[in-house]
């Protein structure tokens, strides 16, 4: 084998690195993403509807429009806008709301707040409360796994639009004993808590599932060889790997819970008058399909286009985040 | 043999709960994966350890770096049993106890820079190295063949050998005393397999490490390992000198796993003597009475079903647990003749 | 070489992947020809094109992503460009394939005895119930399967890797195919149960005359199994010569690499294996000229031409090997002879 | 075609409120059930316009005679009345009828009369409870002689025989009572019979053939058959009655929604034709917690302040009804007169924001702590339906421009409004009202909404310092036997209220109602504001 | 297998103990008196302690959960004389606002919130799996896209606003349906199918969505299998892969996904049932939070628990019948 060995040496060259320049994973994403003009137009809608809600007041004011005023000349004698297309105007750009002649697009604008401000929220509080939870049920298992389950089987088993409905005041008085100013932020509070106290488990299941299967891999074994704890390894290890599904479930569910709130609200739930939300709107407006047919497709657009926005965008990003997406197909 | 015992492992046992049976669902039987194991590991040196797919390897792996509580037995450390430590002290131990895992890819967070990758266990053990983490990372880098700027880098965009090097870098970067690599190389294509040998066997040399070396490949084990200990089942049937078990394998499941390995030479070709196994490894929930391999041995006797071979020494050191050791004249015909 | 009649005949196939980060050229320009009776193995490393080759000859590859040129001749059809219907009567009964994975590779809703069932009756629409069951329960004691008749109605998940492993051989052989594609059939199992597995495809190629591809990464293995073997890398054969040549004179720097490092059972000695330095290409960015220089120690002998120009496999050896290297023969025959047995 | 002799009563609510003679206390389950499945001694006459309000004898022959100047009164019943399963109606079953209503633990929600007029000594808990010498005691005060009922009253009740208009006074053959569940199925002594009732889903009456049509001088039966359908979608029910479809076609609804009115009376002449909007008994108005509000300048600056045409815009406009004047409306005839209105207060109904701001800066010196409480939040408690959100916003619109806050209150579902609003540990400011007098006298209004024992006063005027001035005041009208002199102390108690704004008067309403084409008959019934249900007619096709 | 069926079912008995303690405590917590409501317009508090006593509310919260309880499996008694009446077993409590055993309710308004579910239950599955199919056949292309947007929207928009929006359209403005009026199947079967097809078609605009998603992604996955490759190689037609391979794959998950959602809709669609006036559980239901209707509440929430737990355990049962993988254990 001598000559094997002096051979050795021959082979042996340092030669240089070939990959391709290639970027990290949140460069990666952001490339793919942006490959996706779809998704970009979608991302600009979220944006845009974000910023009006947030500067609703400034752009109220700058159009010289209020989600308040009263117009009662707008009505004719039975209270519905004057004028075709539910009283679209100079003055009232998408019209006015009939009963009151309020402006319907300020009340859009301002709609939009509350409903984001929910959704939003309500989105926060279940994938936070889903992502520990699945998390830890998912990494600890054992005991722990099987209490959650049982409570995740309890939740589950509620009909829980019924207990929505069926709680609202007590909670809402219960929140108002503790503090909690009355009126709308407690009706906020409120639905947050119980959408969050029903919604969870989805999130949690999800990533219950993610869980068991990266707890699998071995880079969580390797942690814990070196030492590191429970806490490290969800929050460090884990928590980064779950984005992606984590992002769908979000980009579905705020819409969702947009739809939520507009359903409370139909269910005479909603937020206190004179405040606007797209839910009320909705509520408002499913009964003028004859009488102002312009003002019951309007917050429904509004609602559409958003949701549809936060689709495209939430699959985008999945694929964008998804390693192996892109090469995933036969057939 | 005077070299110092770096880790001892005395009758090791581990086993799983399993089958959901009865009202409450309570696990009624039991998986034997890891049965009474014990060996020695000596500074410096590698032990090998070889058996075929669920005979308890990646458990026995786990048991001695304290991944997995055992059911009973011991691993000694620097004098003292380590299986039942905990906090403080176990993150001590381990420290001096690392691992190198089988699966490059998975055993790298993706969403870990290679630099974090590689100082996490500095991080989680609270240690910060003269000249600062990133300084050390890169050592650690240069050490394991990896270019130091790519430092920001992650896993994805490595090759499946670098980034079992940065695995490696990980495992070093705690100045270990002890590896135990968990089939670190079969995952690997050949080209790059030899290159990760000789860099685990550089580094063991430079820094005086001692290696458990897990693997199912037996030539690779070969290349490596002073001591090679084959697993069947749960238990330890063969054990000693790399040289003489290879040479002179004394237990038949070693000798039919030897001549199983194909040979790449196409002149050995259909060699006589060449022994196949019939069927497989039985279950290891309930494994045979007596000596475990004997369902699939072809030298077999009433006496196999019923005592169980203790492991005991067939000469220096070279430990046999049979009732009928291979013969010299029956490895008369044995393929792996010098050609 | 074989002299009996060809029944695979591959030209010119190239195989390329329309990716978001560009065009994989996962084969380039290859061409062999598989004769009855005979084994042709293909080694190379993880990434080189081996089970693209593979599934290209039954067109398995994705019809949106992937696209194939050249020929692929089984049964006087080109595979590559026949209608679908022309293709599916090739699948399964001239041409059958026995895929890496054995947990992976089995529908795991239907019991083996039904797979295997369903694979002849695609191809036997005329035979009665009995008949495939006859059939059947005949595949699975070939295959070697004790019990059949009890173990045909049980579940893929109740077998144990390499009786899966016989199933998928039974599926492939059930209709008498003539050839056979095994994708590293042996690389997920121990290595016993991979003696048993070689053993009975040898066994069955002897009793059914069928030619086999035989794809794997282990030259042990290509050792004991083929006649002749290419050699791929990146995606193009690098070196084609009949089994015992390669193992004695091999031709090309990556065959000698690859002899180089496999750790062997009979090295008695520790210490330094013989490597290949560098890792594989990436096939969205091949180097330029031969795919291998980055990696060759022997590149500079020939100047820049390994890094401009891409060396066609013409014969190197002193016997029937064909090899793609710029090296002079005499100088490959020199090297290689210092590498092989 | 596609329509059979039958009626079809279009509702969204989920079932009749009480179908139980004795528990039946609205206008419209009145109208319904006295016309169809139930008789009492007297009725109203199913006729239209000012006729409708005249009085004729039902089950007895007349409208009873009445002795002991007015506390002595006797019917004597028809012969020849039967129940639906063929037994003969007795005094004793209208006895035992009016004694059911004593019981206010299973006989709830009642008309409370019978308890208030009856001469019955001590305490007289219902039949189900009663002592054997309690019931003596009610067999004392109820008697019966032979077919003659006699009812002996506490005090003089001049116009006994319009309560005995109410169902109160409907017989109930005492074995077939069921207690509770009597409401469920109660035995017809009327045309119509239950066939089936599915709460929720529908009532369905069918003929009663033991029902002689001899005995009867009011119910005329038309229909073969009357189903009343329950929980409809709101919106919905007007879409099928203008849709005009199949069975739609013999349909009626009692109120078109606001949003619907345009389509119906200004759309199709021939959809106009097939309504009505007419004005009904009710007064709306709103409520003030004088406890709260004790300064009446505070209560004018609201009443001046509110933006009324707003308001009524939002409830569907003009069509919906008039502003009203006070609380006694013009259809009570004798004992109404325009009262003269607050000063400063638009006719038009808009609001007079100068002078709302005038009466706040008047009571900041006043009364500095109600007109602080006022600027600080007033509670308005409301049902939370899309109608009343916009009339809160437009509360809180036109009081924000006198400087007075509104605290809105939401009340999730409408039907525990009254539930909430009626319980006195409830502190509300505000809380809107409205009612219909049972018959014409404003007996049945003024001290029903503004005295301590009115069954509605949600006023809490009890602390108002003309309070006890009041009080006298109603006893004296209560007492006065003479019909037009009671009317004008009714006209200046009208006044006397509007003065000091216990309640905010709001709108004399009208009410819409459609039928389908095939629909005759449709009039409205002037003492309960609603169709004459059991005389309504389909026109059937000319074969 | 049977006794892992027991087993399940065990658990599913110990839930829905546990959901009913739950529920009755929760409803307790209510700030309304049962009591007072029933007690009607004039109103005395001698009335409402009566009532109090006649209904059992005066008990202490654990007495009254356990004399709910053994009115389950015994039946219950109220009030005395001629105005009592019993409930029969199962008897879930009375209702006051209906007059009515809150059991015949349940058994009245419980056929027809089946009927909806089912109906709808098949026309999403319809829907939901083909569209998913078609998106998954054409990944990338406008039918998936389509597909996806069309899920989107049923997702996110409320019920009310799809039902009435579906209920106009077809009924006002097409003029192709007359208005729903709910008929049993059993009376006027064409009838009931026109009332029926409209609530159908919105739930189903609403579930299908989910279903669309899982069927496109499962059958993507399922594409991906080795053993779907090795159909393919077996010269299997495309259609039979597709069948037999890949759908039956992605078929697992929708199934057992399915069975949930099924149950939860038996536990009534509220909203639905509302919009289209089907006297159904979920109406019932409503009608009994807005009018506090204590017994009816508890009942309906529990029977909905009561399928929702069911359907999980058939679910699990289930998976084991779809996957041979989890029947074995
Ligand atoms: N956490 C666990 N729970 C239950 N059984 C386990 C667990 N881990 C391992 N086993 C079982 O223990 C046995 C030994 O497993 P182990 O992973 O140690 O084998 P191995 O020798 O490493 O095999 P391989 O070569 O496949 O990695 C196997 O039968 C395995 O199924
Ligand atoms: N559908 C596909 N889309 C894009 N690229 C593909 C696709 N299939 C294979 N490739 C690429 O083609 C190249 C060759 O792959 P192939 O699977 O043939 O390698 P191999 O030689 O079989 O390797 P292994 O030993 O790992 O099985 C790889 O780089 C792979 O990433
Ligand atoms: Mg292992
Ligand atoms: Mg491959």
């Amino acid at each position: 084998m001598g000559t094997a060995m002096s051979l050795d040496e021959d082979l042996i060259t340092t030669s240089q690195q070939v990959s391709v320049e290639s970027k990290s994973p949140r460069e990666l994403a952001i490339a793919r993403f942006q490959r996706d003009r779809l998704a970009k137009w979608a991302l600009f809608v979220i944006v845009f509807y974000l910023v009006v809600a947030i500067f609703a007041p400034l752009i109220c004011s700058l159009l010289g429009i209020s989600p308040y005023a009263l117009d009662g000349k707008a009505l004719n004698d039975f209270g519905l806008p004057k004028g075709s297309f539910g009283g679209i105007s100079g003055a009232h750009w998408l019209g006015v709301e009939p009963g009151t002649g309020r402006d319907i697009l300020a009340r859009l604008i301002y709609g939009a707040r509350i409903s984001m401000l929910v959704g939003f929220l309500a989105t926060l509080v279940t994938t936070a409360i889903g992502i520990i939870v699945g998390v830890v049920s998912g990494y600890k298992r054992g005991m722990v796994d099987a209490v959650i389950g049982r409570i995740t089987d309890l939740t589950l088993a509620f009909p829980s639009l019924l207990l929505m409905i069926a709680l609202t005041r007590p909670i809402i008085q219960r929140l108002e004993s503790f503090g909690i100013p009355e009126g709308n932020t407690s009706r906020i509070v409120y639905i947050i808590l119980i959408l969050g106290v029903f919604g969870w488990v989805y999130v949690a299941r999800i990533v219950r599932g993610q869980t068991l299967s990266l707890r699998e891999r071995e880079f969580v074994e390797a942690a814990r060889a070196s030492g590191a704890g429970t806490w490290r390894i969800v929050f460090k290890e884990l928590m980064p790997n779950l984005w992606a599904p984590v992002i769908v479930t979000v980009t579905l569910a705020i819409p969702g819970y947009v739809a939520t709130e507009s359903t409370l609200s139909f269910l005479g739930l909603g937020m206190l008058p004179p405040t606007a939300s797209w839910g009320a709107m909705l509520g408002d407006s499913v009964r003028y399909y004859r009488a102002d047919p312009t003002y019951l497709f309007i917050p429904g657009i509004a609602l559409i286009v958003l949701v549809l926005a936060f689709n495209v965008v939430g699959d985008a990003v999945r694929d964008a985040l998804d390693p192996k997406g892109d090469r995933q197909n036969i057939a | 043999m005077f070299t110092p015992i770096a880790l001892e492992a005395k009758n090791l046992v581990k086993y799983f709960p399993t089958g959901h049976q009865g009202l409450l669902g309570r696990p009624t039987k039991e998986l034997k994966a890891v049965d009474g194991v014990s060996f020695v590991l000596r500074q410096g040196e590698t032990l090998g350890i070889v058996g075929e797919s669920g005979c308890g390897k990646s458990t026995l792996a786990r048991l001695i770096t304290r991944l997995l509580d055992a059911t009973s037995g011991e691993v000694i450390l620097d004098g003292k049993d380590i299986t039942s430590i905990k906090g403080r002290e176990l993150r001590a131990v381990r420290q001096k106890l690392q691992m190198i895992f089988q699966d490059p890819y998975s055993s790298l967070n993706p969403r870990h820079s290679v630099g974090q990758i590689i100082s996490g266990p500095l991080e989680v053990q609270g240690i910060i190295p003269d000249g600062g983490v990133k300084k050390r990372v890169q050592e650690m880098m240069e050490l394991v063949g990896l270019n130091p700027e790519h430092y920001n880098r992650y896993p994805h965009e490595f090759s499946g050998g670098q980034r079992q090097r940065i695995g490696i870098a990980r495992s070093l970067i705690l100045n270990p005393s002890i590896i135990i690599a968990d089939e670190p190389v079969s995952a690997l294509d050949v080209s790059i397999q030899a290159q990760i040998l000789n860099l685990l066997e550089k580094l063991q040399q430079e820094l005086g490490l001692s290696f458990v070396f897990i693997a199912h490949d037996l030539s690779v084990v070969r290349h490596i390992a002073d001591q090679v200990a084959v697993m069947y089942l749960g238990k330890i049937v063969e054990m000693g000198p790399s040289a003489d078990v290879y040479a002179s394998a004394l237990h038949p499941y070693t000798t039919a796993l030897l001549s199983a390995v194909p040979v790449p030479n196409p002149k050995m070709r259909g060699a006589s003597g060449r022994i196949r196994l019939e069927g497989d490894v039985p279950s290891p929930v309930d494994p045979p009475s007596g000596c475990r391999f004997r369902t699939r041995c072809w030298k077999a006797t009433d006496l196999c079903a019923l005592e169980e071979p203790a492991l005991a020494d067939a000469g220096g050191g070279h430990l046999v647990a049979c009732h009928h050791p291979m013969e010299a004249s029956e490895r008369a015909g044995k393929p792996h003749s010098d050609r | 070489m074989s002299s009996q009649k060809p029944v695979l005949i591959v030209e010119n196939l190239s195989v390329s992947f329309a990716t978001p980060d560009g065009i994989v050229h996962a084969v380039n320009d290859l061409s062999f020809v598989l004769h009855e009776g005979e084994t042709l193995g293909i080694v190379g490393e993880s990434g080189s094109g081996k089970s693209v080759t593979a599934a290209s000859l039954m067109r398995l590859n994705n019809s949106v992503t992937a696209t194939s040129t050249g020929r692929v001749v089984v049964a006087g059809v080109d595979v590559l460009s026949a209608s679908e219907a022309d293709v599916r009567r090739l699948r399964g009964s001239e041409i059958a394939m026995v895929f890496q994975d054995p947990m992976s590779a089995l529908n795991p809703y239907y019991t083996v005895g039904y797979q295997i069932a369903e694979a002849y009756e695609v191809h036997h629409p005329e035979a009665s119930k009995a008949q495939v069951n006859a059939k059947v329960l005949e595949m699975m004691t070939k295959v070697g399967i004790p019990n059949p008749a009890q173990r045909a109605d049980e579940y893929p998940h109740q077998f144990s890797g390499g009786m899966r492993q016989r199933i998928v051989i039974a599926i492939a052989l059930v209709n008498d195919p003539k050839i056979l594609i095994a994708d590293e059939p042996t690389t997920a199992l121990d290595v016993t149960v991979q003696a048993q597995i070689l053993d009975l495809m040898l066994a069955l190629q002897v009793e059914n005359g069928m030619a086999i591809l035989l794809i794997t990464h282990d030259l042990g293995v290509i050792a004991e199994v083929a006649r002749d073997v290419l050699v791929m890398y990146a995606g193009r054969v690098v070196e084609k010569a009949d089994v015992e040549d390669l193992f004695e004179i091999p031709t090309h720097p990556y065959s000698w690499g690859l002899l180089g490092a496999v750790a062997s059972l009979e090295v008695s000695s520790r210490g330094h294996l013989r490597t290949i330095e560098g890792t594989p290409p990436s096939l969205l960015n091949l180097p330029s000229g031969c795919a291998f220089h980055p990696r060759c120690s022997f590149a500079s002998e020939n100047g820049s031409r390994c890094t401009t120009e891409t060396p066609l496999l013409v014969q190197k050896g002193p016997k029937h090997s064909f090899s793609a290297c710029h090296l002079p023969v005499e100088r490959i025959v020199e090297i290689g002879q210092k590498v092989g047995n | 075609g596609g329509y059979d002799n039958t009626i079809n009563i279009l509702t969204n609510g989920e079932q009749i409120a009480h179908l139980d003679p004795q528990r039946n206390y609205t206008g419209d389950d009145l109208a319904f059930a006295g016309s169809t499945i139930q008789r009492s001694l007297t009725t109203y006459k199913f006729q239209a316009g000012d006729a409708g309000s005249e009085i004729t004898g039902d089950l007895a022959t007349d409208t009873g005679t009445s002795s002991n100047g007015g506390k002595v009164w006797a019917f004597t019943l028809k012969d020849g009345l039967k129940y639906e399963d063929g037994s003969v109606i007795t005094c004793a079953d209208v006895a035992y009828g009016v004694s059911r209503s004593f019981a206010t633990d299973v006989i709830t929600d009642g008309p409370s009369y019978a308890m208030t007029y009856l001469d019955v000594k001590g305490e007289y808990p219902g039949p189900y409870k009663a002592t054997a010498a309690q019931q003596a005691a009610y067999d004392k005060a109820v008697t019966c002689d032979g077919n003659t009922i006699t009812f002996n009253l506490k005090s003089t009740v001049a116009d006994f025989n319009y309560t005995t208009t109410l169902l109160t006074f409907s017989p109930v053959p005492k074995a077939k009572d069921t207690g509770e569940k009597y409401d469920m199925h109660p035995i017809s002594s009327g045309p119509y019979k239950i066939e089936s009732y599915e709460v929720g889903k529908a009532l369905v009456l069918v003929r009663n053939d033991q029902w002689d049509i001899a005995t009867d001088t009011e119910r005329k039966a038309y229909a073969d058959k009357i189903v009343y359908h329950f929980g409809l979608e709101e919106s919905a029910m007007d879409e099928r009655l203008i849709a005009d479809s199949g069975q739609d076609k013999t349909a009626v609804t009692a109120g078109i929604l606001p949003e619907s009115l345009k389509t119906v009376f200004e759309g199709d002449k021939a959809l106009a034709k097939r309504a009505v909007n007419y004005y009904d008994p009710f007064v709306g108005y709103t409520n003030l917690n004088v406890k709260n509000l004790s300064c009446l300048d505070v209560r004018k600056a609201i009443y001046l302040a509110l933006d009324r045409e707003a308001l009524r815009k939002a409830g569907g406009g003009s069509y919906t009804g008039d502003f009203a004047d006070g609380f006694i409306k013009p259809l009570m005839k004798i004992d109404y007169k325009k009262p003269t209105q607050l000063a400063g207060l638009n006719e038009d109904g808009s609001p007079n924001v100068e002078a709302a701001k005038a009466a706040m800066a008047a009571a900041e010196t006043k009364c500095p702590e109600v007109a602080a409480h006022a600027k600080d939040g007033l509670k308005f408690y409301y049902p939370d339906t899309e109608i009343w959100k916009k009339a809160l916003a437009i509360w809180i619109d036109s009081m924000g421009k006198a400087g007075i806050k509104i605290k809105p209150e939401a009340v999730g579902d409408p039907a525990q409004y009254w539930p909430t609003v009626m319980n006195p540990e409830t502190d509300y400011d505000i809380v809107r009202g409205g009612w219909a007098p049972d018959w014409a006298n404003a007996s049945t209004v003024i001290p029903e909404l503004f005295t301590t024992g009115g069954g509605f006063n949600l006023t809490r005027n009890a602390s108002d310092p003309d309070y006890k001035t009041f009080e006298t005041k109603v006893n004296d009208a209560r007492n006065t036997l003479d019909r037009t002199a009671q009317g004008v102390k009714w006209q200046e108690l009208n006044q006397f209220v509007v003065d000091r704004l216990w309640a905010l008067p709001g709108t004399f309403t009208r009410m819409q109602s459609m039928w389908g084409s095939k629909i005759e008959n449709s009039f409205q019934w002037g003492p309960f504001g609603a169709f004459c249900y059991g005389n309504l007619k389909v026109q059937l096709e000319k074969k | 297998m049977f006794l892992f069926v027991v087993r399940r079912l065990f658990f599913a008995v110990l839930l829905l103990l546990a959901v009913s303690v739950v529920t009755y405590l929760l409803f307790s917590a209510l700030p309304v008196d049962p009591a007072a409501l029933t007690c009607g317009k004039n109103c005395k508090p001698d009335i409402i302690a009566a009532n109090r006593i006649r209904l059992g509310y005066d008990k202490s919260i654990v007495e009254q959960y356990w004399l709910f309880l053994k009115g389950i499996f015994v039946g219950r008694d109220y009030g005395m004389g001629q105005a009592a009446f019993s409930c029969p077993a199962p008897s879930f409590g009375y209702s006051f606002a209906q007059h009515e055993c809150v059991t015949t309710l349940i058994g009245r308004t419980f056929p027809v919130t089946a009927y909806l579910s089912i109906g709808a239950f098949i026309m999403w599955m319809i829907i939901g799996v083909g569209s998913g199919a078609i998106a998954a056949l054409n990944k990338g292309k406008w039918q998936d896209r389509l597909a996806n947007a069309f899920t989107a929207v049923g997702v996110s928009l409320p019920t009310f606003y799809v039902g009435l929006l579906v209920l106009f359209s077809v009924v006002i403005w097409l003029g192709i349906l007359p208005f729903p009026d709910y008929v049993s199947p059993l009376e006027d079967p064409i009838k009931f199918l026109n009332a029926m097809i409209l609530p159908w078609l919105t739930l189903a605009i609403l579930s299908a969505a989910s279903y669309t998603r899982l069927t496109r992604n499962g059958m993507l996955e399922a594409m991906n299998e080795d053993f779907v490759r090795l159909g393919v190689a077996k010269g299997l037609s495309r259609s039979v892969v597709l069948r037999k391979y890949v759908m039956r794959a992605a078929m697992v998950p929708i199934v057992t996904i399915a069975g949930l959602d099924f149950a939860s809709l038996l536990g009534g669609a509220i909203i639905t049932e509302s919009v289209f006036s089907l006297p159904g559980m979920g109406k019932l239901a409503i009608r009994s939070v807005v009018e506090s209707d204590l017994p009816v509440l508890v009942g309906t929430t529990l029977v909905s628990a009561v399928f929702i737990v069911l359907a999980n355990v058939i679910v699990d049962i289930m998976y084991g019948v779809l996957d041979p993988r989890v029947r074995v254990k």
